[in-house]
């Protein structure tokens, strides 16, 4: 499989809240590199403020690296380019709350996209808002709906819509699953391999769970404090002796 | 005396609610009557004084005095007994004697005497009643007895003399205020002979006296005095009525009344004033005379007398109130009558729209209890005939610091008789000299007029100058430089156990034999 | 705690050197001639050459400015173009006058509308609470002089209980040494002291309740609203689970906590109450900082405009300091939300 | 549950008018709004409304009672002044100054520091860290002392005031807004939203506006409430509206002499102010709380 | 003899839509030093019955119960004062969002200090404070923090998220109390400190012979060593009973899907294959269906399902099911 993202060097340091000026920047990402084929999956595990979320972040592009570049097909990715990143790469929040606007239909919410790197009519937007809703298990009518009227496992439906609108070819994740009830997330993990069967669509996800990195994940990537130590095919690094560290983060408990 | 019951410090003093700041201490450079209600009676003494009652002068300063020379020259014998204040800042090292009055007259009449431009070289009173240009010198004829050389004989002299604002000062003090260079300080920190020493004076606030023990003759029954500055007349009342004043001058004499207070006595007197609308001559239209007649016919003067005054004051018809011998009704009455005034101002090339201010006084005189509210209801009379007016109202000393720079297009102001002379309506209001001092409020100089009033004042005949008065009346009800409002009786509230503040019919309020009348 | 020291010092200092120099522009900005308007030094007197020099008259803006700064702190606040007293001494005397009312004010404010939110906020939505809440809705809403009027009319005339003006009756002959008047009759030779406390204590008492009214309205519904808020939050569901009693949950944990909103908002009441200084000293005719501004407005006496305006800011920016570093030494989370938030 | 409703019957309200719902149950609100409502429909209709020209001064009728005491008259429902001049007419007509002239001032310093606010939330640059910190400090300054600050520059007068009473609001709404933005602006919707690639006034107006806007309708009621109080104070103390213009604060001011000849001159300007204010402070209340409970669900 | 006993307990609560049913008739069991884990997904009710227990209720819900005794005593015939003492003694409840749970503007100390009931230290108030000090580090200890000092200074917005569920288990346990109430206290923790948590628990609970109610969104996080095992599904009670026997043979569908959800049970999944779950979504508190509320949701549901089944008991299980699975066999 040939590779549609590569990540080559990519860091990210802070200046903390609470540092003088001078104070050095305290690095959030050292230095990373991964590549990832379409279709694939990639799970970031490590523990708490290993650099997770800031890895994700930098390839949805949420955050500009500090250095360090982005290739999507071969294409660099710029910082000021959104459009060129966002037909491709979406991103999935990990509440879904939080993440839709309370103030705004869904359909208004699920056009924005499409508004800003279509050029669709407002029709046509409405009828692909339509189709998007239905492939992830919802109405056609939920259209008009304000998120406080969906249930939790529904407004992650709508996040997910929101990502697949565009047909991205990449979609992160970033501990989307956590807060959900045993149901509905099996339910959105059904509905997410689904979509990459359909769409080849891959996914990076960030998650604690060892359960689900080893359902659905292709390959790997392990960061510790920053520092990436492992970044391997799934089968390949459960067949094989661990560090500890690896050990305790694959380690299903009990 | 009353049941009340007064923590001690209170029993032993007195609080006089005055309605404004005094300029300075000093009543020879100020013609405004807060400043000489404040200072006059109460820390100076003249050479004589006028008794109202007798209606004669009696001596003060001086025991005893004679015209000499035909009246050009007049001769005073001074007491040896009389001491200035001791106070924190001066201990006098002797007692009054020739010096001093020759100190204190030299120092508005000789323009090269030391002190004289301190504080800025004017004397108003004097220049207006031309005493300064009557006087030629002052002789020391002994230690204890002064001549005053006239230039030429004067009806109204020794009245002069006896007003508020001749009052003596300390050589002595003088003198040691100019080796420690702080000249100015005459006028701040006083020293003088009356019945009350001062002590200290907050702006706005209060002033405080305190009783002079070594005062010369009976002195007050109280150890202080204290001037407690209270410009808004509601305040005034209502401070009188919870008991904070002992007295208060220029009472809302209706309202006080509905209040019903019984421990509160009114006083009243009527009293030599004039309130009036100035015009300033001087600034255009109003050179115009035709333009003050207008203006004149637009307002509604017995509306005010309703409103402003409830009734308490008479319509003037002159400047000169109906009780002076010199009295000559209105030839021109200018009663009421927009239309007229209309029409005139259309001669005059005056517009609809036109736009001028009124200056109304801050503060409350006898003459005129609420100027502001007056100029409100002129306001609304003048915007009958199209004029938009704009009231303007400063400080009360900074609007008679303005008032004479002229930078007002009218004003509402008024005038209160410091003796019982008709002259004292005539000179030092609309005098050419009196435009220099600022006292003239219509900036109005008509030659003619100074004239009339120069011979008024060089006979003694009393026949002949009452022609000339009535003469001066025509001209001014004809020329209108200012308008006569109202002539007002004088009121005074007071504690009822408040006794012997006295109110002389010519202005200026004395505590000389101020008490307290407490049930023991 | 240090580090937050003197993070909030820092802007505070940075706060007030703005201050100055808005101070220091406000003279171009005034009518007339800027050394005059600085200094109260009229043109045309003999001072003003002096005063020219002293001020820098004729150098740059920059160097002008640092003359104006040293003047400043050097207390050379100039002199009043009316009484042409020097501004600093009446400045100091008015200032402390103010503060006498206005600490004694936010003390009975917090007196009254703490206890009173507490109080409210324990009875949430009973008839008492309901009671309170509208009683303090009509309270804040009701404009300062038209209450000080009121209580004019019913308290000093009508009942004849207090006296109306001024800081104690002036035949006390109390001399206005630092201009408040409590410290002032401690300083005096005066051989009634006891009954001038008297006095003095009677003629505060309207300009304060005046005062602290709407500031004790606005704290109580502060303290109702937080405390109520604060009483839906977890760790108050823990410390009831523990079957603490409701009136010891509220008065241990609610209650401080709410504090913490409360001392936040201080800072505003503060403010609130000290421009409400201005319309009551001059109903009250109170020696303080507000009257004295007020007559300054009146008479366009620009020394006196500038010096009372740089004190009433400098105050309640101080006030914001203390009050933010109290907080902050109370309750430690606020050091942590606030490092250089943006 | 009525059984005919399958659905949700209200179809799809959205939360601005949830709180709306929410603000509607509440009498003192409602009835609080329905007064300001009226309000100013009788301000703006004053001049018709009034029975007197405010400044004519009847010169037979000083100082009449309201027309329910026994002197009364019913030619002056609400008594006249000391100059005679009707108290009705001159109530409605200050209505203009006391209600109307500060709604404008609000309206035109809200959407002066709306924009503002939203430009400065969304500039986060470091250098705008100090600004703001200073600027927090600047706020603690209460609008009053600003608008004193003003007048003492340019001078008392009715323009002046107003100016003043502008520039003094202005900094509060900067403030709001950009505080309300800036919380806005960290929330993953927000990002959310940029990731869709948004343009930023698109972001502004239509994503991040809508969620600001109850706090942005608060601060606006709480700045006519002070509006309308710093403006009777200002012409309370001299140095706003100048005579004979009849606003309730100058009103107030000159009745203070005739307080015991004629207490309605006194009482009747500060009900209308002190009920006008009232009115406003409850409404805002009111919103605060169905916002808040809205929120929580 | 057990000592929570709760017999059909029933939550009302009114709203504006009309009066709404929270808890439909829920029964609970527990004897001394047991462990029971409750498990539901959200808004199955779990919270609201543990503060139904433990009587931090708000005074509009309207709660009834046949039994809700403790050791015998009667807990809603007693007054609230009556009540606060006994459930002030005896039990204790711990949080999932420790910091939250922790008042923010307290020391650790001070709130450790708090918890320790005042019967423990007698003597002067200097004996009794130093005894204090002495207990509050003795707790910090029992719960496994080292550094000690440092942590009881320190507020809770300071302390990690372990650590800060680590001090709440001390407040928990500074009065000894004989019923811990755990409301999911590990969810959204990471799994290292997961485990942490977990193991303390269990330890706690064989140490001091306290029992615990555990309550968690899923089978895959209950303790290990819970005994007993509830499942509650939109306020009404599926299916209780022996841990183990539930697990292997479960007679609700519910508990049978809870289980195949469970990631744990995944191991034999081929990867990227799709997961067993339960179609639909939890019922709105507007919408909750008539009868058995799991009926719109339940791959087995017939027409009978309308009706709410009757409590039926199997061995050590008890099960509120129309149609069971796994039946022996007979
Ligand atoms: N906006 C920020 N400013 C300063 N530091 C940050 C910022 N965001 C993250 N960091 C720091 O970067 C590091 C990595 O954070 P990140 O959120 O990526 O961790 P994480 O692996 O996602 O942790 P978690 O599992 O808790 O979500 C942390 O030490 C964090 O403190
Ligand atoms: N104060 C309340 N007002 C209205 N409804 C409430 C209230 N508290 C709880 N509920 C409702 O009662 C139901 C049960 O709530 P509860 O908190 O017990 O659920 P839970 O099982 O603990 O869920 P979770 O796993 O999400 O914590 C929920 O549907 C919830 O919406
Ligand atoms: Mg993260
Ligand atoms: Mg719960």
């Amino acid at each position: 499989m040939t590779s549609i993202l590569e990540v080559k060097n990519l860091s990210k340091s802070f200046r903390g809240r609470r540092d003088w000026p001078w104070s050095p920047k305290s690095v959030a990402l050292e230095p990373t590199s991964f590549t990832l084929a379409a279709g694939e999956t990639l799970a970031i595990m490590g523990e708490t403020g290993s650099g997770k979320s800031t890895l994700a972040k930098l390839v949805a592009g949420v955050d500009n690296p500090t250095s360090g570049d982005i290739y999507l097909n071969g294409q660099k990715l710029y910082d000021a380019n959104t459009k060129q990143r966002c037909q491709n790469i979406r991103m999935i929040f990990q509440d879904s709350e939080k993440s839709l606007n309370s103030q705004r239909t869904i359909g208004q919410q699920l056009e924005e996209p499409l508004i800003f790197n279509t050029r669709q009519t407002a029709q046509e937007r409405q009828n692909t808002v339509k189709q998007t809703l239905r492939k992830v298990g919802l109405l056609a009518e939920h259209y008009e709906f304000y998120p406080h009227m969906l249930s939790t496992g529904q407004k992650q439906r709508v996040a997910i819509a929101r990502a697949i609108s565009l047909e991205p070819q990449i979609i992160v994740a970033d501990e989307a699953l956590v807060a959900l009830d045993p149901s509905v997330r099996a339910q959105i993990i059904n509905l997410m391999l689904d979509l990459q069967q359909d769409m080849g669509i891959s996914y990076i996800f960030v998650t604690h769970s060892p359960q689900i990195v080893k359902h659905i994940a292709d390959k790997i990537l392990i960061l510790y404090r920053g520092k990436m130590i492992t970044f391997e095919k799934t089968e390949h690094l459960l067949n094989k002796p661990q560090q500890p560290y690896v050990e305790q983060l694959l380690h299903e408990h009990l | 005396s009353s049941e009340r019951e007064l923590p001690e410090p209170l029993q032993k003093g007195l609080v006089y609610c005055s309605e404004g700041n005094p300029e300075g201490f000093n009543p020879q450079r100020i013609t405004s009557g807060t400043t000489v209600d404040a200072t006059a009676a109460q820390l100076y003494d003249r050479l004589i004084d006028y008794d109202a009652s007798e209606q004669a002068f009696v001596p003060a300063l001086a025991t005893e005095w004679q015209a000499l020379d035909d009246g050009t020259r007049y001769r005073f014998k001074l007491r040896d007994d009389v001491a200035f204040h001791t106070t924190n800042f001066f201990t006098p090292s002797r007692n009054l004697n020739a010096d001093d009055v020759i100190f204190s007259f030299n120092r508005w009449l000789d323009s090269t005497a030391l002190y004289h431009p301190v504080g800025g070289g004017s004397y108003p009173f004097f220049t207006a009643t031309g005493l300064d240009r009557l006087i030629n010198r002052v002789v020391k004829v002994g230690p204890h007895t002064i001549d005053i050389v006239l230039n030429n004989a004067d009806s109204s002299f020794l009245a002069n003399l006896a007003t508020d604002f001749a009052v003596i000062l300390s050589a002595e003090y003088a003198h040691k205020l100019d080796i420690a260079n702080q000249p100015e300080l005459i006028d701040q920190q006083p020293i003088g002979t009356g019945p009350f020493r001062f002590e200290a004076y907050r702006k706005d606030y209060y002033i405080r006296y305190s009783r002079n023990p070594d005062y010369w003759r009976e002195g007050p029954d109280i150890e202080h005095l204290v001037y407690s500055i209270t410009p808004n007349a509601n305040k005034r009342m209502l401070k009188l009525v919870t008991g904070e004043c002992d007295v208060i001058p220029y009472p809302l004499v209706s309202k006080l009344r509905s209040l019903n207070q019984a421990q509160i006595e009114v006083k009243s007197e009527v009293s030599p004033n004039v309130s009036f609308w100035a015009f300033n001559t001087q600034k255009k239209p109003f050179d115009n005379p035709q333009v003050r007649q207008a203006l004149s016919y637009a307002i509604n003067r017995r509306a005010i007398i309703d409103a402003i005054y409830y009734g308490s004051a008479e319509q003037a018809e002159s400047v000169l109130p109906p009780t002076s011998w010199a009295f000559r009704e209105a030839q021109i009455n200018y009663q009421y009558d927009p239309e007229k005034a209309r029409a005139l101002l259309d001669e005059a090339g005056i517009t609809a729209g036109f736009e001028m201010t009124i200056w109304a006084m801050p503060v409350q005189r006898v003459y005129n209890p609420n100027a502001r509210r007056m100029a409100e209801l002129m306001q609304s009379d003048l915007a009958q005939v199209g004029i938009n007016v704009r009231i303007v109202s400063y400080e009360w000393n900074s609007f008679r610091r303005r008032l004479s720079r002229g930078e007002h297009d009218t004003a509402l102001i008024g005038w209160y008789a410091d003796n019982a002379d008709p002259d004292n309506f005539f000179r030092p209001l609309l005098s050419c000299a009196a435009v220099a001092t600022g006292s003239n409020r219509a900036n109005w100089c008509h030659p003619g007029f100074d004239q009339i009033l120069l011979q008024a004042i060089a006979t003694t005949d009393t026949a002949e100058r009452r022609q000339l008065y009535r003469s001066a009346q025509d001209l001014l009800n004809q020329q209108v430089p200012l308008l006569p409002i109202a002539h007002s009786m004088r009121y005074q509230a007071q504690q009822d156990f408040v006794t012997g503040v006295e109110l002389p019919p010519y202005g200026g309020i004395s505590f000389r034999r101020a008490g307290k009348e407490l049930a023991q | 705690m240090t580090r937050f020291i003197i993070n909030r010092l820092l802007y505070f200092v940075l706060a007030l050197w703005l201050l100055t120099v808005f101070s220091f522009f406000l003279n171009w900005l005034f009518p007339g001639d800027v050394i005059t308007n600085m200094s109260g030094i009229r043109v045309a007197t003999e001072a003003y050459g002096e005063e020219f020099a002293l001020r820098g008259g004729d150098t740059n803006l920059f160097v002008q400015y640092a003359y104006y700064l040293q003047n400043l702190i050097n207390l050379n606040w100039g002199y009043s173009l009316v009484t042409q007293q020097p501004v600093w001494l009446e400045g100091s005397r008015t200032f402390m006058a103010t503060a006498e009312i206005l600490l004694l004010a936010l003390l009975l404010a917090l007196l009254i509308g703490v206890p009173l939110g507490a109080l409210s906020a324990a009875w949430y939505k009973a008839p008492l609470d309901k009671t309170i809440v509208s009683f303090a809705v009509g309270g804040y809403s009701i404009p300062v002089f038209w209450l000080a009027q009121l209580l004019i009319l019913f308290f000093a005339v009508n009942l004849r209980w207090l006296p109306i003006t001024g800081q104690i009756d002036p035949l006390y002959l109390i001399e206005p040494q630092t201009g408040s008047v409590l410290l002032d009759i401690a300083l005096s030779d005066s051989a009634y002291k006891a009954s001038a406390y008297q006095n003095a204590l009677a003629h505060m008492v309207l300009p304060i309740v005046v005062l602290a009214s709407l500031p004790a309205m606005l704290l109580l519904r502060m303290m109702r609203n937080t405390t109520v808020e604060i009483m839906q939050q977890p760790y108050i569901k823990a410390v009831r689970a523990r079957g603490l009693p409701p009136y010891r949950v509220v008065m241990q944990h609610a209650v401080p906590n709410a504090m913490q909103g409360i001392l936040q908002q201080l800072t505003f009441i503060f403010g609130l109450m000290l421009a409400n200084a201005v319309i009551v000293e001059s109903i009250f005719n109170w020696p303080g900082i507000g009257s004295w501004l007020l007559k300054a407005i009146l008479d366009r006496d620009y020394p006196v405009i500038q010096a009372a305006l740089l004190l009433l800011v400098a105050t309640t920016l101080f006030a914001n300091f203390l009050f933010e570093i109290y907080r902050g030494w109370r309750f430690p989370i606020v050091r942590e939300e606030r490092y250089g938030s943006a | 549950m009525a059984q005919h409703d399958l659905y949700y019957q209200d179809r799809n309200p959205s939360p601005l008018q949830l709180v709306w719902y929410s603000f509607r149950e509440r009498t003192a609100a409602m009835i609080a709004l329905w007064f300001l409502i009226i309000l100013l429909v009788v301000t703006l209709a004053s001049y018709l409304l009034a029975p007197y020209d405010p400044v004519q001064q009847f010169s037979d009728a000083l100082s009449l009672p309201p027309s329910w005491t026994a002197d009364g008259n019913m030619a002056f429902l609400f008594g006249t002044d000391d100059l005679g001049r009707d108290m009705l007419s001159r109530l409605l007509i200050g209505a203009a100054y006391s209600f109307a002239l500060p709604l404008v001032i609000v309206i035109v310093a809200s959407s002066f520091g709306i924009f503002t606010g939203a430009i400065a939330g969304i500039d986060r640059n470091a250098k705008y860290r100090l600004f703001g910190q200073v600027f927090d400090r600047v706020l603690t300054i209460p609008s009053f002392l600003l608008a004193l600050v003003i007048i003492a520059i340019l001078g008392p007068g009715l323009g002046n005031a107003i100016i003043a009473i502008t520039l003094s609001l202005i900094p509060q709404f900067v403030y709001v807004t950009r505080n309300a933005v800036q919380s806005e602006w960290k929330k993953d919707y927000v990002t959310a939203s940029r990731l869709n690639g948004c343009s930023d006034t698109y972001l502004m107006y239509r994503v991040i506006f809508p969620n600001i806007t109850p706090a942005m309708v608060m601060q606006f009621t709480v700045a006519l409430s002070v509006a309308i109080m710093d403006i009777a104070a200002l012409s309370f103390l001299g140095l706003g509206v100048q005579a004979p213009t009849p606003e309730w604060g100058s009103m107030l001011a000159r009745s203070l002499d005739e307080v015991y000849l004629s207490p309605w001159s006194m009482v009747l300007p500060g009900l209308a102010l002190f009920i006008t204010i009232t009115a406003i402070n409850i409404v805002g209340d009111s919103l605060r709380r169905a916002i808040k409970q809205r929120m929580d669900g | 003899m057990d000592m929570l006993d709760i017999r059909n307990l029933t939550i009302e609560l009114d709203m504006p839509q009309g009066r709404v049913r929270i808890l439909d008739r829920v029964n609970l069991q527990l004897k001394a030093g047991e462990i029971h884990s409750i498990v539901g997904e959200s808004g199955s009710g779990k919270s609201l019955l543990a503060k139904a227990i433990i009587g931090v209720i708000n005074p509009a819900w309207r709660v009834t119960a046949d039994r809700l005794w403790w050791n015998g005593q009667d807990l809603l015939a007693m007054d609230a004062k009556a009540r606060r003492f006994v459930t002030g003694r005896d039990m204790a409840m711990i949080f999932q969002d420790p910091a939250a749970y922790l008042d923010p503007n307290n020391t650790i100390e001070q709130q450790i200090n708090e918890a320790i009931p005042s019967g423990d230290v007698t003597g002067t108030f200097l004996r009794r404070r130093i005894d204090r000090k002495t207990r509050v580090r003795q707790l910090l200890h029992r719960v496994g923090v080292r550094d000690h000092e440092k942590v009881l200074k320190s507020y809770p917005f300071e302390l990690s998220e372990g650590i800060a569920q680590k001090v709440s288990i001390a407040i928990a346990i500074a009065h000894r109390p004989k019923l811990l109430i755990a409301d999911e206290p590990t969810t959204a923790m990471e799994p290292s400190t997961r485990d942490q948590i977990q193991r303390l628990i269990t330890k706690l609970a064989m140490s001091q012979d306290m029992s615990v109610l555990l309550i968690t969104q899923d089978v895959a996080s209950i303790l290990p060593a819970t005994q007993y095992l509830t499942l509650l599904y939109c306020g009404q009670l599926m299916e209780t009973g022996k841990a183990s026997a539930l697990l292997q043979a479960p007679a609700h569908p519910y508990t049978q899907s809870m289980i195949d959800m469970s990631l744990q049970s995944q191991h034999e999944l081929p990867r990227k294959s799709r997961l067993p779950t339960l179609p639909g979504a939890v019922p709105t508190l507007r919408h909750m269906p008539i009868g058995c509320r799991l009926g719109p949701r339940c791959p087995y549901a017939q027409k009978q399902c309308v009706k709410a089944p009757p409590a039926a008991t199997r061995e050590q299980q008890l099960f509120h099911c129309h149609y069971p699975l796994n039946e022996p066999t007979s």
